[in-house]
C-alpha cells in the first residue's frame, strides 16, 4: 500500500475557526433527526442552551432551525423541550 | 522500487462499520465471529477494531475488520482494510454520507441492518465510481430478531472480551454475511456464536439484491452462493 | 561599556538573562543550578531586571510554565540540575515539538543513586532526543556568550527551537572567575525582540498543539528533523557575527588545541577541556604528539566538522563524563555519536573511549596523562586494544598489569 | 473585585458561540455542553488551556479545533502550571508595554484526572500563588479518553475498564471519591476566594458562576459535574436529565464559596433515594443492595458535612 502524507503546518499551529469547524462535519452521525413542531414550540430556548453541538438556531424570522451538517442526533434537544415538540425521526426516512 | 507482486491475492477483507459506544460491540462480534468461522474452517484469519477511530465516541462512525485468507497473512500489521470485498454496515444510516464503497475490490458485496428495501438504499451508496464493483447489497433487519444488543468496554481497547461472543444482533448481521457471500459456511458460523438461533435466523432472513452480476469479478468470494434467492 | 565581572556561570548567565530582557522565568530550587535563580529574583526585587518569576512547584512545573509563557509570546527561561531535569521530561517534547524556544540553563548533577551532587553530563545527554539544542560551555564567559548566542539561534523565525545552556555543575556553576559582562547596545544589536508568528492571541486566535492526523505525524517529525539542518547553518552564521559584534571569537562547532601535528588528540567538552589543555603542555614537552578537540554543541551534533577534523588524527580518546550503561562501545554516549559520525569517513582513526569525570571528580592532570599513555599504546599497537576504559578501573597500562599481577602473587603466597 | 454581568435566564444568554459546532465528542456528551457554555460565558477575550483528556483528543482531530478564541494543548499533568506562564507572561509583556492586549480571560480545562488526580500538583501550585486564572475542572468521573478507567472522582460502586465487578469485588469501585472543593476552596489554597460548584443541567447557573471566577481577581475554581453518555452508560438525549438527577438525589450539590461563605445555587425540597439515580446507569447495574445502602449513607453523611438542611430520603 502506497502511502499518501498531509502537510503538516509549522507546529501543527492551525487557524482558529470562526463559524464552524469545517475539518470535523458531524452530520453524518445522525440516524435519527430531530424535527420541530412549530405549532407546538413556544421559543423558550431550552433546546438552544443545552444543545452540546451549538446546532439549535433561533437566529431566523421562522423560528428554531437545526444545523444538519453538524447535528449528531444526540436527541437532547427533543429530551429538554418542555412540551414536547421535538420528535426524533430516522434520518434515512429524509432524501436529502 | 515497486515489486510487481500481488501481497495476500487470496484474502478477502470484511469492513464492519458501525457507530461508536452504542453499537460498537455488536460490530466487532460480527467481524470476530467471521473470522472464527473461518479459523474454523482452517483458514488464517484476524479480526480487529479499526486502531485510528479509537477512542470512539457515541454515534461516531467507526469501523471493525475481518480477514480470512487461505493463505497465511502476509499484512499481518497492516491495520486496516483498504480493499474490501465486503462491507457490513451495523446501522442502515451509515450507508448515507459515508464512502462505504471506498477501495472495494470488484465484486464487492455490502450488507446492511435495516428493514428497508435495498432498491430504496442504492442511491446513497457511494462513492459512486465505485458502484460499478458493486455486485450486490443485501439487508437484514436484525434488530427485529430481538437478540439485543450487548454494551461492554471488555474488548476494547486491546483488552480481551471475556463476554460472550455473538450474543446479539453482530450474529444475525454475521449469518446474513454468510449467505450473501459464502465467505465462510453457516456450520461454522453456528460453531462458533453464542446465539445460534440468531445466527441461522440472519442466514435464512437476508434479502439479496444483484446489483452488477456478470462482471470479471477478481475477488474470492464465489460468483453464486448458494441457496442465495435472488429477489 | 563592558564590564569586567568576577563571578560563576551561574550570575555570568543571569547577566546574560537580564542583558536579554527576559519576561518571565520559573525557579525550584536543587543543587547546583539553584543561584541563577537567586541572582535573577534579587535583580527583581532591586529593580534591575523586569520580569515576572515564578516559583514552580518541580521541575515539571517550572518547563511548563516557561511553555506556557513562550506560548504567550513571551522571552522566558528556566533551569535545573540533576533529577530535576529528570522530573521535567515529560515537557521537553511538547515544548520543542511546540516550537516554543524558551532558554533553560542546566548545571549538571549525577543522577540518583546515591545522591551525588557533583557534575555529570548524563542528565543532560539523556534529553538529547527530544529536539532542543545545546552545548556545554566551559567557563562563566562562555556561559554567558552561549546564552546569548543560543537565544538569537533559537528564536530565529527560522528555528523557533528551545535550547540549553548548559555547564559543568560545580566546576563552572560554583567556582568564580573573570568575565566580561556585554554593554547592553552591543546586546540590542546582536539579539532582536522575541517576536514568534503565532501566539495567544484574542485577536488573532490559533489552536496550538491540537491532535494531528495519522498521515500528519511523520511529515512533523520530519519538519523536526530538518529544522536541525538549518540550526546549523545558523549557528555558523551567528557564532561569527557574536564575533564581531563583541570580540570574542569561537569555533562554531569544534574548539581545536594543539591539533597541527597532533598524533593523537582528546575529544570531549564542558569544564574538564580547562584541565585538558594543561595537561596537553606537560604531555607536549614530553613528547606526546596530542592535542584536545572540544565540542562545543552536541545538539545538533557536529558530525559534519568530526568528519573534516578528525581524519587528521590516528588515535582518538573520547572521554565521556558520562554513563550510559551496556551502550555500543561500553563507554558513554559521547563514544557512540563520534564513532558514529566518522564510521564511514576514509582514512578515520582509531577511536578510543574513555570514561572519567563521573560523580562530580575532576579529571587530574594524572588521569589524563593516563589516557595519553594508553592512547600512544593503542597508536603504535595500530588497533583497539581494550574497549570500554573507565579510568582508574580497568586501564590497560603496562604499570597497571605489572601491579596486579605482583598483587596476585602476594595473594597466592599468603594461602 | 470587578463586578460580574449577571445572565438571568435561558433567553438572556448571550447568542455568540466560541464553541462551535465540529467537534469529535460524543452524542449528548456532557463536557462538550460545559465547554460550549462556559465559552459563551466568557466571550472573545479568552484564552483555554486545555489539557489532554477527552476535551482535548475528542476536540481537536485532527488538526483542527472548535473554538474561536485562542486555545492550547498541556499535557494532562500541568494545566494549571501553563496556565500560571501565560498569566504572568501576560501581565509582564503588558507592564513593560510589549503588548497591546488587554489582559484575558484565562481558562485551564481540566478533567478530573488532570484536575484533581495527575494535574493535582500544578493546580493546587497555580491557586496557591495567585495567578489571576480560571481553573475548570470538568468532571465526567472517569478517565473517559482512554476508554473510561477509574479516577478518584469516579463514584463508589462504578464499573470502569479498571474497576469490573467481579465475585471478589462486587462493587467495583471500592473508593469514595475526593472532594475538589474542600481541597482547593477549603482554606488550603487562601488565594482562591472564589469556588463553586455547577452543573450542566442548570446552565444560567453555570455561565454565572464562570463569570463570578473571572471577574474574581486571582485564581477561582469551578467543579462542573458533566454526565457522559459513555462512562456512565446512559442513552445520549438523557444527559441532561441525569444532570438534574444528580442533584435531586443528592449525588452532586450546587453551591458556592465566596470568601469563605457558603450559599446554596440549588436546595431541593427534599433529596430522592439514590437508587432513583443509580438505576438510570449501566455503569452501577451490578449494584446489590447493601451497596445502595452504603453509597445512600454517604450521600446522607455529605448532606451533614456540608450542612445542608433538607430532608433527608426515609431509611429502608
Amino acid at each position: 500500500m502506497s502511502k499518501t502524507y498531509k502537510q503538516v503546518p509549522f507546529a501543527a499551529i492551525v487557524p482558529s475557526p470562526t463559524v464552524s469547524n469545517e475539518h470535523m462535519v458531524t452530520g453524518n452521525w445522525r440516524y435519527l433527526r430531530p424535527v420541530v413542531d412549530k405549532g407546538q414550540c413556544t421559543q423558550c430556548k431550552t433546546c438552544w442552551i443545552f444543545c452540546p453541538d451549538a446546532c439549535v438556531d433561533f437566529s431566523k424570522d421562522e423560528g428554531v432551525d437545526f444545523n444538519l451538517k453538524y447535528c449528531k442526533g444526540c436527541g437532547v434537544c427533543s429530551s429538554v423541550c418542555p412540551v414536547g415538540a421535538i420528535s426524533r425521526v430516522p434520518e434515512l426516512d429524509f432524501d436529502e | 522500487m515497486t515489486l510487481a507482486v500481488a501481497i495476500d491475492p487470496n484474502m478477502l477483507e470484511v469492513t464492519v462499520w458501525t457507530r461508536g459506544v452504542t453499537l460498537a460491540k455488536e460490530a466487532r462480534d460480527t467481524a470476530t465471529l467471521l473470522a472464527k468461522a473461518g479459523k474454523a474452517e482452517g483458514k488464517h484469519v484476524q479480526s480487529f477494531d479499526n486502531y485510528v477511530d479509537l477512542p470512539d465516541r457515541i454515534g461516531v462512525p467507526c469501523k471493525s475488520y475481518a480477514r480470512i485468507s487461505p493463505d497465511p497473512i502476509e499484512t499481518f500489521y497492516e491495520y486496516e482494510n483498504y480493499r474490501p470485498d465486503i462491507v457490513v454496515l451495523a446501522e442502515e444510516t451509515l450507508v448515507k454520507g459515508h464512502n462505504i464503497l471506498g477501495g472495494a475490490k470488484p465484486g464487492c458485496v455490502v450488507v446492511i441492518n435495516t428493514a428497508r428495501d435495498p432498491e430504496k438504499l442504492l442511491k446513497w451508496i457511494s462513492p459512486k465510481e465505485n458502484m460499478k464493483h458493486l455486485k450486490a447489497v443485501a439487508c437484514i433487519d436484525a434488530n427485529a430478531l430481538g437478540a439485543g444488543v450487548m454494551l461492554t468496554f471488555d474488548g476494547t481497547e486491546g483488552s480481551g472480551d471475556d463476554t460472550k461472543i455473538g450474543a446479539g444482533v453482530g450474529a444475525a448481521i454475521a449469518g446474513a454475511v454468510a449467505k450473501a457471500t459464502g465467505c465462510v459456511k453457516l456450520e461454522s458460523l453456528v460453531s462458533v456464536a453464542e446465539n445460534k438461533a440468531a445466527v441461522k435466523q440472519g442466514y435464512e432472513k437476508v434479502t439479496v439484491l444483484p446489483v452488477c452480476k456478470g462482471e470479471a469479478f477478481a475477488c474470492g468470494l464465489p460468483e453464486d452462493p448458494q441457496e442465495i434467492k435472488w429477489k | 561599556m563592558p564590564i569586567k565581572k568576577r563571578g560563576t556561570g551561574l550570575t555570568a548567565v543571569a547577566d546574560a538573562w537580564q542583558l536579554a530582557d527576559i519576561d518571565v522565568t520559573a525557579s525550584y530550587p536543587i543543587r547546583p543550578y539553584t543561584a541563577v535563580m537567586a541572582e535573577v529574583a534579587k535583580r527583581i526585587a532591586n529593580g534591575l531586571m523586569k520580569c515576572e518569576m515564578v516559583h514552580g512547584e518541580g521541575e515539571h512545573a517550572q518547563f511548563s510554565i516557561a511553555h506556557g509563557a513562550s506560548m504567550a509570546g513571551a522571552r522566558a527561561t528556566t533551569g535545573s540540575s540533576g533529577v530535576g531535569v529528570a522530573y521535567a521530561f515529560e515537557t521537553y517534547s511538547p515544548i520543542a515539538g511546540g516550537r516554543c524556544p524558551i532558554q533553560a540553563l542546566i548545571a549538571d548533577r549525577t543522577l540518583d543513586p546515591p545522591g551525588d551532587f557533583g557534575s555529570e553530563h548524563t542528565e543532560c545527554l539523556n534529553l538529547r532526543d527530544n529536539g532542543w539544542i545545546y552545548g556545554w560551555a566551559e567557563n562563566a564567559q562562555e556561559s554567558l556568550d552561549n546564552s546569548l548566542m543560543f537565544f538569537r539561534i533559537g528564536e530565529d523565525p527560522d528555528i523557533m527551537l528551545p535550547q540549553i545552556v548548559a555547564m559543568d555543575g560545580y566546576f563552572v556553576s560554583h567556582i568564580a572567575q573573570d568575565y566580561e559582562m556585554p554593554d547592553q547596545e552591543q546586546v540590542d544589536k546582536f539579539l532582536p525582540p522575541f517576536k514568534p508568528q503565532f501566539r495567544l492571541d484574542v485577536n488573532n486566535p490559533v489552536i496550538m498543539g491540537p491532535q494531528i492526523e495519522p498521515e500528519m505525524g511523520p511529515p512533523l517529525e520530519w519538519d523536526r528533523n530538518v529544522v536541525m539542518d538549518r540550526v546549523k547553518e545558523k549557528i555558523v552564521a551567528v557564532t561569527e557575527e557574536f564575533g564581531k559584534i563583541f570580540g570574542r571569537k569561537y569555533a562554531p562547532f569544534v574548539e581545536e588545541y594543539m591539533t597541527d601535528d597532533a598524533d593523537m588528540v582528546f575529544l570531549l567538552q564542558g569544564a574538564h577541556a580547562v584541565t585538558c589543555r594543561s595537561a596537553i603542555r606537560y604531555l607536549r614537552q614530553a613528547g606526546y604528539k596530542v592535542g584536545m578537540c572540544r565540542l562545543r554543541w552536541f545538539r545538533p551534533f557536529p558530525d559534519t566538522a568530526l568528519k573534516a577534523i578528525l581524519p587528521k588524527f590516528k588515535v582518538v580518546g573520547v572521554v565521556d563524563t558520562n554513563t550510559s550503561y551496556g551502550a555500543a562501545g561500553g563507554s558513554g554516549v559521547l563514544l557512540v555519536e563520534t564513532r558514529a559520525s566518522v564510521s564511514e569517513v576514509p582514512g578515520k582513526p582509531l577511536i578510543q573511549g574513555f570514561t572519567s569525570g563521573l560523580g562530580g571528580e575532576t579529571i587530574t592532570h594524572e588521569e589524563f596523562f593516563k589516557m595519553a599513555e594508553m592512547m600512544k599504546m593503542t597508536l603504535e599497537a595500530g588497533r583497539i586494544i581494550q574497549d570500554a576504559v573507565w579510568v582508574n578501573f580497568n586501564d590497560y597500562l603496562p604499570a597497571v598489569s605489572e601491579v596486579q599481577a605482583a598483587e596476585q602473587q602476594v595473594a597466592q603466597t599468603k594461602e | 473585585m470587578a463586578t460580574a454581568e449577571m445572565i438571568k435566564t435561558i433567553a438572556q444568554a448571550p447568542d455568540k458561540e466560541y464553541y462551535l459546532p465540529g467537534h469529535r465528542t460524543c452524542a449528548g456528551c456532557g463536557p462538550a455542553l460545559a465547554y460550549r457554555l462556559i465559552a459563551k460565558a466568557s466571550g472573545k477575550n479568552t484564552i483555554f488551556v486545555g489539557p489532554t483528556g477527552c476535551m482535548y483528543v475528542a476536540n481537536t482531530s485532527y488538526a483542527c479545533g472548535p473554538w474561536a478564541v485562542p486555545w492550547t494543548h498541556a499535557q494532562i499533568t500541568n494545566a494549571g502550571a501553563v496556565g500560571s506562564g501565560i498569566a504572568e507572561a501576560f501581565k509582564m509583556m503588558i507592564k513593560k508595554g510589549k503588548i497591546k492586549d488587554e489582559y484575558p480571560n484565562i481558562i485551564c480545562m481540566a478533567g478530573d484526572g488532570g484536575s484533581i488526580d495527575i494535574g493535582l500538583q500544578a493546580a493546587s501550585a497555580m491557586m496557591y500563588r495567585g495567578h489571576d486564572v480560571l481553573f475548570v475542572m470538568y468532571d465526567n468521573e472517569s478517565y473517559a479518553n482512554t476508554g473510561i478507567q477509574t479516577s478518584p472522582m469516579t463514584p463508589y460502586g462504578a464499573a470502569t475498564m479498571f474497576t469490573p465487578p467481579g465475585p471478589e469485588i462486587p462493587e467495583a469501585k471500592k473508593f469514595f471519591p475526593k472532594d475538589p472543593m474542600a481541597i482547593f476552596c477549603g482554606g488550603g489554597h487562601p488565594a482562591v476566594k472564589y469556588g463553586a460548584t455547577a452543573s450542566i443541567a442548570y446552565p444560567v447557573d453555570l455561565m454565572n458562576k464562570v463569570r463570578k471566577g473571572l471577574a474574581q481577581e486571582g485564581p477561582a475554581f469551578l467543579h462542573v459535574q458533566c454526565p457522559c453518555p459513555k462512562g456512565w452508560t446512559f442513552p445520549a438525549n438523557r444527559t441532561v436529565e441525569i444532570g438534574r438527577l444528580a442533584v435531586e438525589t443528592g449525588m452532586w450539590f450546587m453551591y458556592e464559596l465566596e470568601d469563605g461563605v457558603k450559599k446554596w445555587s440549588i436546595l431541593p425540597k427534599q433529596l430522592k433515594p439514590v437508587e432513583e439515580y443509580l438505576q438510570t446507569q449501566g455503569r452501577f447495574a451490578h449494584l446489590k443492595p447493601e451497596h445502595v445502602a452504603k453509597l445512600q449513607a454517604w450521600v446522607n453523611a455529605r448532606v451533614q458535612t456540608l450542612g445542608l438542611e433538607v430532608p433527608l430520603p426515609p431509611a429502608r
